[in-house]
């Protein structure tokens, strides 16, 4: 849409300001307009030997030249718990819905990230829309950035294409104390009124040769396009008991995730047991009563069949549902998995490896 | 709920850390008592009554004698709730059971004493080694959360059931570096979840002190060990601290 | 053969998960844990089909998919039958008439009750799997001249678990139904019946148009291997079979993964399946 | 009947921890018998943590018990420590004596306002006092919250702490929790001192009764002894080192207590908040000084109850010198000390004053750092054979009183000591 640029220190300044703002804003869209609230504005800061996305005390607090987040930026808009509803208990009359997010920013959002993002938004829209998750988007500015800094279990050039532009709202590159802003959206632009924005004098190619900095150690061993008749064909591949035998059923690599989103639902009362609330968590098909019913027959039991139902949903449903390959290549998966067997790269070079 | 129900707290062999989580629910020990008829709680209360719909049990058995007035005390309770570790496996007082026998155990405590009656003992045996437990609160110490979500989820007349999943579900959920990161054997891979992971999140391993979820992937962990040049038995008297073992499947839930 | 779904609960604003009230206004005890219970909503009719269910809850307790297993109807009030299971199930057991409940839904697909027109219908249902199976075994009752053959077979576990005693009886009388019944054992019940599992029924039907016949099979997990082995006998073709499948569920819509088994979603693209559709996948049957 | 004939049997006296038992048998107004008894079942940890590895005493000898597992933990480090010859960094020392001073305040509070009060006003629990004092009550919580959170912020939890290793923190606070810590410190000040004026208001009803005693506590130059010093009693001029406990506590088993007795100059001792007082009251801080003096507390008392308002002015005491660590932390630059111990073989013992009292662990390790020998003296065993004496005393001070108050008077002494019987039996 617009190609501009800022100093780091407009860019910092500038989002403290955003961030400490009392004033009504202009905000993105018609659902913040009007509201007198400031923007929370999140972004990566380091925590220990990682980093995290986490609220901005100040915008020096910001590291963006960063490897990789142990959480993906989709706590912000799928909590990790989240009220749905309030209630009385015992009285189905007092359901009321619990849906009110306030303006949030998110900035220094990696690519794939985006992507993942677009992934969710596309899930939580269609059929039929959550309104939770959806409110949540639409008030919130998404930043974006390529990654500067190499992580070794990332893959994502040979997973992503174009579509992180479409969850975008800002894309930066950090070039010589500047950033150049590449503006997306409408969203975008109304975030940035106010900003000492600068004609650019950088070309796209520039942009290009920024975004394609980073090189990945690891990628796909076939093209995606042909990954979901591969796992087709390998159902009963001796993967998945190799790997189901290694596995802890700790569901590390879901959490971690930016495309994984299953949830459970459950009520919580207060102890005088006179008010309570449906909350969404966080679940996982990886653990071992994500599908155990009622009467008590668990679907997917085993170590094994959990495992391939994971590498299947990024490999084949996800992608034959949404046309983009359902795995985003960040690597949290293989970097977090305690028994060193979660990425899918790993689990696809095996499969090559071993024909059944 | 028409009438409250009756409530009463029993301790045995233990250190009631665990009552002391309940004492500091500050405030909410307050509502808690508005909800419930707090009939016997010797630590906190002068009071006994003679039965009662919920009985917490704290602690582990160790004579014959705790072990009549657990069985008086069963009888007498609808409901019977084994908290904290000691009372869910044994929990650090099974220690002793990892000695060669009484004997030693008592002349390396009492000396030449130990021969006198009253200073009798066997074999530190978890409520459920003696009598039927109705629900589990594991941990040393309990969560007070927990502890109180347990309640609740009574009052409500639920069903309440411990999370099954690993210890990790916690650490990944607060953004923890994972021990194992730093070449440190961690048990949270096997360990019941439900703590908030608080040992790796404040710099320590997990020593499952919730015991381990229901099916614990034991090869998988064997194959870590071997990569970290760690024996089974070492993993194993990690395990031993709280009397968990990983191998016999508690069903504890 | 296409999906037929019900006219789905009104858009919501709010959320997705926000439930409407439904008042109890009729229940009894059908065996000491399945328990018969007939809602109403406030001002609209539920608008579901055969063999949709509904999210049915209980602040505080939580929420349960819940089959609907009274016929469509323009009225406002609809049936159920529960299974006390656990803490969902077990408080909605302890509701009295006059209490309400929230309710979501109707979701999920139907039997294809329309595109079955004019052919037989056999249906098999194992245990409560009966209850889904009553709303299409009504409705086909009530449009008994749309379809040819009428054929119910039902099985459960012994002789005190059988529900809807009385329409049973009334079906084993009716001219227009075939009608079979087993028990896979007396338990020491008085029982004159078939003993044995439900596919010991099948040899009794005789010979059956396979060409002509749909199956319409519920019951519980273990049951469709066998019944689906049965009907294949018969040369039933894998589309003249339509399943209605049973998974965890939690929101009913497609989001929260539960119910899935390979790329389907049970709640939505089922519960209920043709044969053909699902076979192929691992995870189904 | 005759009048003075009396037979008490308290089958496990309630709001202490642990279980104990007052008997008394007085015929024609002559006490024939009075007996503290400890039927507390043993749970044998010296046994327990032989052949346990050196990283894991702590981690278990802290389960002695729940209420001071704060100060379990730190005996149990420096004793390990000692053996080891580790030394520990200021950071470390300081963030040990702010743990502490929680739990001191945390353990303190506790036994004043849930277990103690309720004597005073004759109810049977706090409770009770939910609508009469309600005021108090949320001072007592406020307080007892605070000082948990102390130990939660700086040990990882508030019962059996996380963080404290041998010769290291495993995490730090933040300056942040650390600053706010310490202005929610200063800000409970008003609640001790409201606390400590109902309890001044209500300090008539413990009764009149003395006894004088052995006093036993850790002192040191400059500083009212928590953490560090050695040992010192009334009866000795030269201070005892720790690794020379034994020579001071004596232990012996007797038929009546599972937990075993001690004695050193006399046929008992006492520790804990009084004896600490009445050694090292010079050495108090100015806002505890004043509130040892608002409390009617001046110089040596031989009164037993007065343990529970010398645990009132510890309180004080804890708050102001948990505010000053905080200002010496903050002024220290934080940083993760590495996990780098080297094991030999080694033995070597460790005492920190708990809220009952002096606490002593002693640990023999091999060579590979693996626990051979182990020895843990806890307070309220050193209390078990002072209480036993003041019933004898007592007993027949109070028979006038008639069985039912001599029953309430002896087991309120005994709540006045804050026995911990587990922790005594271990
Ligand atoms: C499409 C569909 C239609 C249905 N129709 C009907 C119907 O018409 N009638 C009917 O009665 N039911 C029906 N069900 C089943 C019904 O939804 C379940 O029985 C119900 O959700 C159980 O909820 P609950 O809260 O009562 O049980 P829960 O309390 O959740 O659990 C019940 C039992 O499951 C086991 N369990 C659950 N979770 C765990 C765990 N984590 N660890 C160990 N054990 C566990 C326990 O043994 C427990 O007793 C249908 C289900 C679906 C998907
Ligand atoms: S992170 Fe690894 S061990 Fe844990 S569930 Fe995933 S694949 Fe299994
Ligand atoms: S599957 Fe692994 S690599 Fe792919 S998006 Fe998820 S966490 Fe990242
Ligand atoms: S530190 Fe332990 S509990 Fe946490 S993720 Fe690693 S292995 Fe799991």
């Amino acid at each position: 849409m617009e190609i501009l640029k800022i100093s780091k220190e407009d860019f910092n300044s500038f989002i403290d300001e955003k961030r400490t703002a009392s004033a009504p804003l202009e905000g993105p869209g018609d659902s913040i307009s009007g509201h007198a609230e400031k923007w929370k504005t999140i972004g990566v800061v380091k925590k220990g030997a990682n980093f995290v996305f986490a609220e901005l005390n100040s915008a020096a607090e910001l590291c963006l030249d960063y490897d990789v987040t142990v959480l993906p930026p989709k706590k912000y808009f799928l909590p990790p718990k989240e009220t749905l509803l309030k209630f009385i208990p015992k009285k189905a009359e007092s359901y009321a819905a619990v849906n009110h997010p306030g303006p949030i920013a998110l900035i220094g959002v990696h690519h794939y990230d985006l992507a993942a993002i677009h992934l969710m938004d596309r899930a939580f829209s269609e059929g039929e829309r959550d309104e939770h998750y959806m409110k949540r988007r639409e008030n919130s500015v998404l930043i974006g950035i390529y990654p500067t800094k190499h992580y070794k279990y990332r893959f994502s050039s040979s997973v992503i294409r174009g579509q992180f532009r479409k969850a975008a709202d800002i894309m930066l590159v950090a070039m010589n104390g500047f950033f150049v802003v590449e503006i997306l959206t409408e969203k975008g632009k109304n975030y940035l009124q106010g900003a000492e924005l600068q004609e650019n004098d950088f070309s796209l190619a520039d942009i290009e040769a920024a975004a394609n900095k980073i090189k990945d150690d690891q990628k796909i061993p076939l093209p995606i396009e042909l990954v979901p008749e591969f796992l087709e064909k390998n159902h009963d591949h001796s993967a998945w008991d190799y790997f189901g035998g290694k596995c802890f059923s700790c569901a590390s690599c879901v959490l971690v995730c930016p495309t994984c989103y299953c949830f459970d639902v459950r009520d919580e009362v207060d102890l005088t047991l006179e008010a309570g609330k449906r909350v969404r968590t966080w679940d996982s098909c990886m653990l071992e009563d994500f599908a155990l019913t009622g009467e008590g027959f668990n679907f997917r039991a085993g170590r094994g069949a959990r495992f391939r139902h994971r590498i299947y949903r990024k490999g084949k449903h996800l992608f034959e549902k949404y046309g983009y390959f359902g795995c985003v290549g960040c690597g949290r998966c293989a970097g977090s998995c305690t028994a060193g067997i979660a990425g899918p790269v790993k689990v696809l070079k095996y499969m090559l490896e071993h024909k059944q | 709920m028409s009438s409250k129900p009756k409530v009463a707290f029993f301790d045995f062999a233990c250190c009631e850390g665990c009552q002391l989580q309940v004492a500091n629910l500050e405030e909410e020990i307050l509502v808690l008592a508005q909800m419930v008829d707090v009939v016997e709680f010797r630590e906190v209360m002068t009071g006994a009554a003679p039965a009662y719909d919920i009985a917490f049990i704290e602690g582990s058995i160790t004579r014959r004698a705790d072990e009549n007035r657990l069985k008086d005390i069963r009888n007498r309770s609808k409901l019977l709730v084994a908290y904290g570790q000691c009372a869910v496996s044994g929990g650090i007082n099974k220690l002793k059971n990892r000695r060669p026998g009484m004997d030693e155990v008592k002349k390396e405590v009492y000396g030449d004493s130990a021969g006198m009656p009253h200073l009798d003992t066997y074999p530190t045996k978890a409520i459920d080694e003696i009598v039927a437990v109705d629900f589990y609160i594991p941990g040393c110490p309990v969560n007070r959360e927990e502890f109180l979500w347990v309640v609740k989820e009574l009052l409500l007349g639920k069903t309440p059931r411990l999370p099954n999943y690993p210890v990790c579900v916690n650490c990944k959920l607060q953004e923890n570096a994972c021990l194992f990161d730093f070449s440190i054997i961690c048990l949270g891979p096997l360990a019941r979840a439900g703590c908030g992971a608080v040992c790796p999140a404040n710099g320590v391993a997990c020593c499952a002190c919730r015991g381990t979820v229901d099916n614990p992937n034991k090869n998988a962990m064997h194959e870590i060990l071997l990569k970290y040049n760690y024996t089974v038995e070492e993993i194993k008297k990690k395990f031993d601290i709280f009397a968990v073992d990983p191998e016999v499947q508690s069903g504890k839930k | 053969m296409d999906k037929e779904r019900g006219n789905t609960q009104k858009k919501r604003n709010s959320s997705l998960y926000l439930p409407e009230v439904a008042t109890l206004i009729n229940k009894r005890e059908m065996t000491p844990d399945d328990s018969f219970f007939e809602f109403q909503l406030k001002n609209r009719s539920l608008g579901h089909l055969p063999g949709q269910f509904a999210e049915i809850s209980v602040p505080g307790i939580g929420e349960a998919p819940i089959s609907i297993s009274s016929p469509p109807s323009k009225s406002r009030k609809f049936e159920m039958v529960i299974r006390r299971v656990g803490s969902v199930t077990g408080a909605l057991h302890a509701l009295k008439v006059g209490d309400s409940a929230g309710i979501r839904g109707p979701f999920g697909a139907a039997f294809p009750m329309a595109a079955l027109k004019g052919r037989n219908l056999l249906f098999i249902s194992g245990g409560i799997g009966l209850v889904p199976a009553r709303s299409a075994i009504l409705y086909a009752l009530e449009h008994r001249q749309d379809y040819k053959d009428i054929i119910i077979l039902f099985g459960c576990r012994e002789p005190a678990q059988r529900l809807f005693t009385d329409a049973l009886a009334q079906w084993q009388k009716r001219e227009d139904i075939i009608f079979h019944e087993s028990v896979d054992r007396t338990n020491g019940a008085p029982w004159h019946g078939n003993v044995g599992v439900i596919t010991t029924l099948l040899p009794k039907l005789g010979k059956v148009n396979p060409v002509d016949t749909y199956a319409i099979v519920v019951g519980p997990p273990v049951m469709y291997k066998y019944v689906i082995m049965g009907l294949h006998d018969m040369d039933f073709s894998d589309d003249h079979i339509i399943l209605s499948l049973e998974r965890r569920m939690k929101c009913g819509v497609g989001k929260c993964g539960h119910c899935q088994m390979n790329d389907k979603y049970v709640c939505r693209d089922g519960p209920v399946f043709n044969y053909d559709r699902i076979k192929h996948l691992q995870e189904a049957i | 009947m005759a009048k003075n004939n009396i037979h008490i049997e308290v089958n496990h006296v309630t709001r202490v921890e642990g279980h104990g038992n007052i008997v008394v048998d007085a015929k024609d107004g002559q006490i024939e018998k009075v007996q503290w008894q400890v039927p507390e079942a043993p749970r044998f940890f010296e046994a327990m943590v032989v052949g346990r590895d050196y990283s894991e005493l702590a981690v278990i000898t802290s389960r002695i018990c729940g209420i001071c597992s704060i100060g379990h933990t730190l005996a149990s480090l420096k004793a390990t420590e000692a053996a080891l010859g580790i030394g520990i960094s200021e950071t470390t020392r300081s963030l040990r004596e702010l743990l502490l001073h929680g739990e001191t305040l945390q353990s303190h509070i506790l036994h004043i306002g849930y277990l103690v009060v309720p004597d005073l006003l004759r109810v049977n629990s706090v409770f009770s006092l939910a609508e009469t004092h309600k005021d108090l009550l949320l001072a007592v919580t406020k307080v007892h919250r605070l000082a948990n959170e102390l130990c939660d912020i700086i040990g990882g939890r508030t019962t059996h702490p996380i963080r404290a290793r041998v010769g290291r923190f495993s995490k730090l606070p933040e300056k942040k929790e650390l600053e706010e810590l310490k202005s929610r410190l200063k800000d409970i000040l008003p609640d001790l001192q409201k606390i400590a004026e109902t309890i001044k208001a209500l300090a008539d009803n413990f009764p009149a009764f003395e006894r004088e005693t052995e006093y036993l506590s850790l002192t040191q130059a400059g500083e009212y002894a928590f953490y560090g010093g050695d040992c010192i009693t009334n009866d000795i001029a030269e201070t005892i080192p720790v690794n020379r406990y034994r020579e001071i506590v004596n232990e012996y088993v007797v038929p009546q207590s599972t937990a075993k007795f001690g004695k050193f100059n006399r046929d008992s001792f006492m520790v804990g908040a009084l004896a600490r007082y009445n050694n090292n009251f010079r050495q108090l801080t100015s806002l505890s000084t004043q509130a040892a003096e608002m409390l009617g507390l001046k110089g040596i008392s031989y009164n037993p109850f007065m343990n529970n308002i010398a645990q009132v002015v510890e309180c004080v005491f804890a708050v102001e010198k948990s505010m000053e660590h905080i200002d010496r932390l903050l002024d220290m630059e934080l940083a993760l000390e590495a996990d780098k111990i080297e094991v030999k073989a080694g033995s070597g013992v460790g005492a920190v004053e708990v809220p009952r009292g002096i606490l002593f662990h002693e640990y023999e390790y091999d060579d590979r750092g693996v626990c051979i020998k182990a020895n843990c003296v806890i307070p309220t065993n050193l209390n078990h054979n002072n209480i036993q004496l003041d019933f004898e005393k007592m007993a027949p001070e109070f028979m006038e009183l008639g069985p039912d108050e001599l029953r309430f008077y002896l087991e309120m002494l005994v709540r006045a000591y804050d026995p911990c019987i587990s922790c005594s039996t271990h």
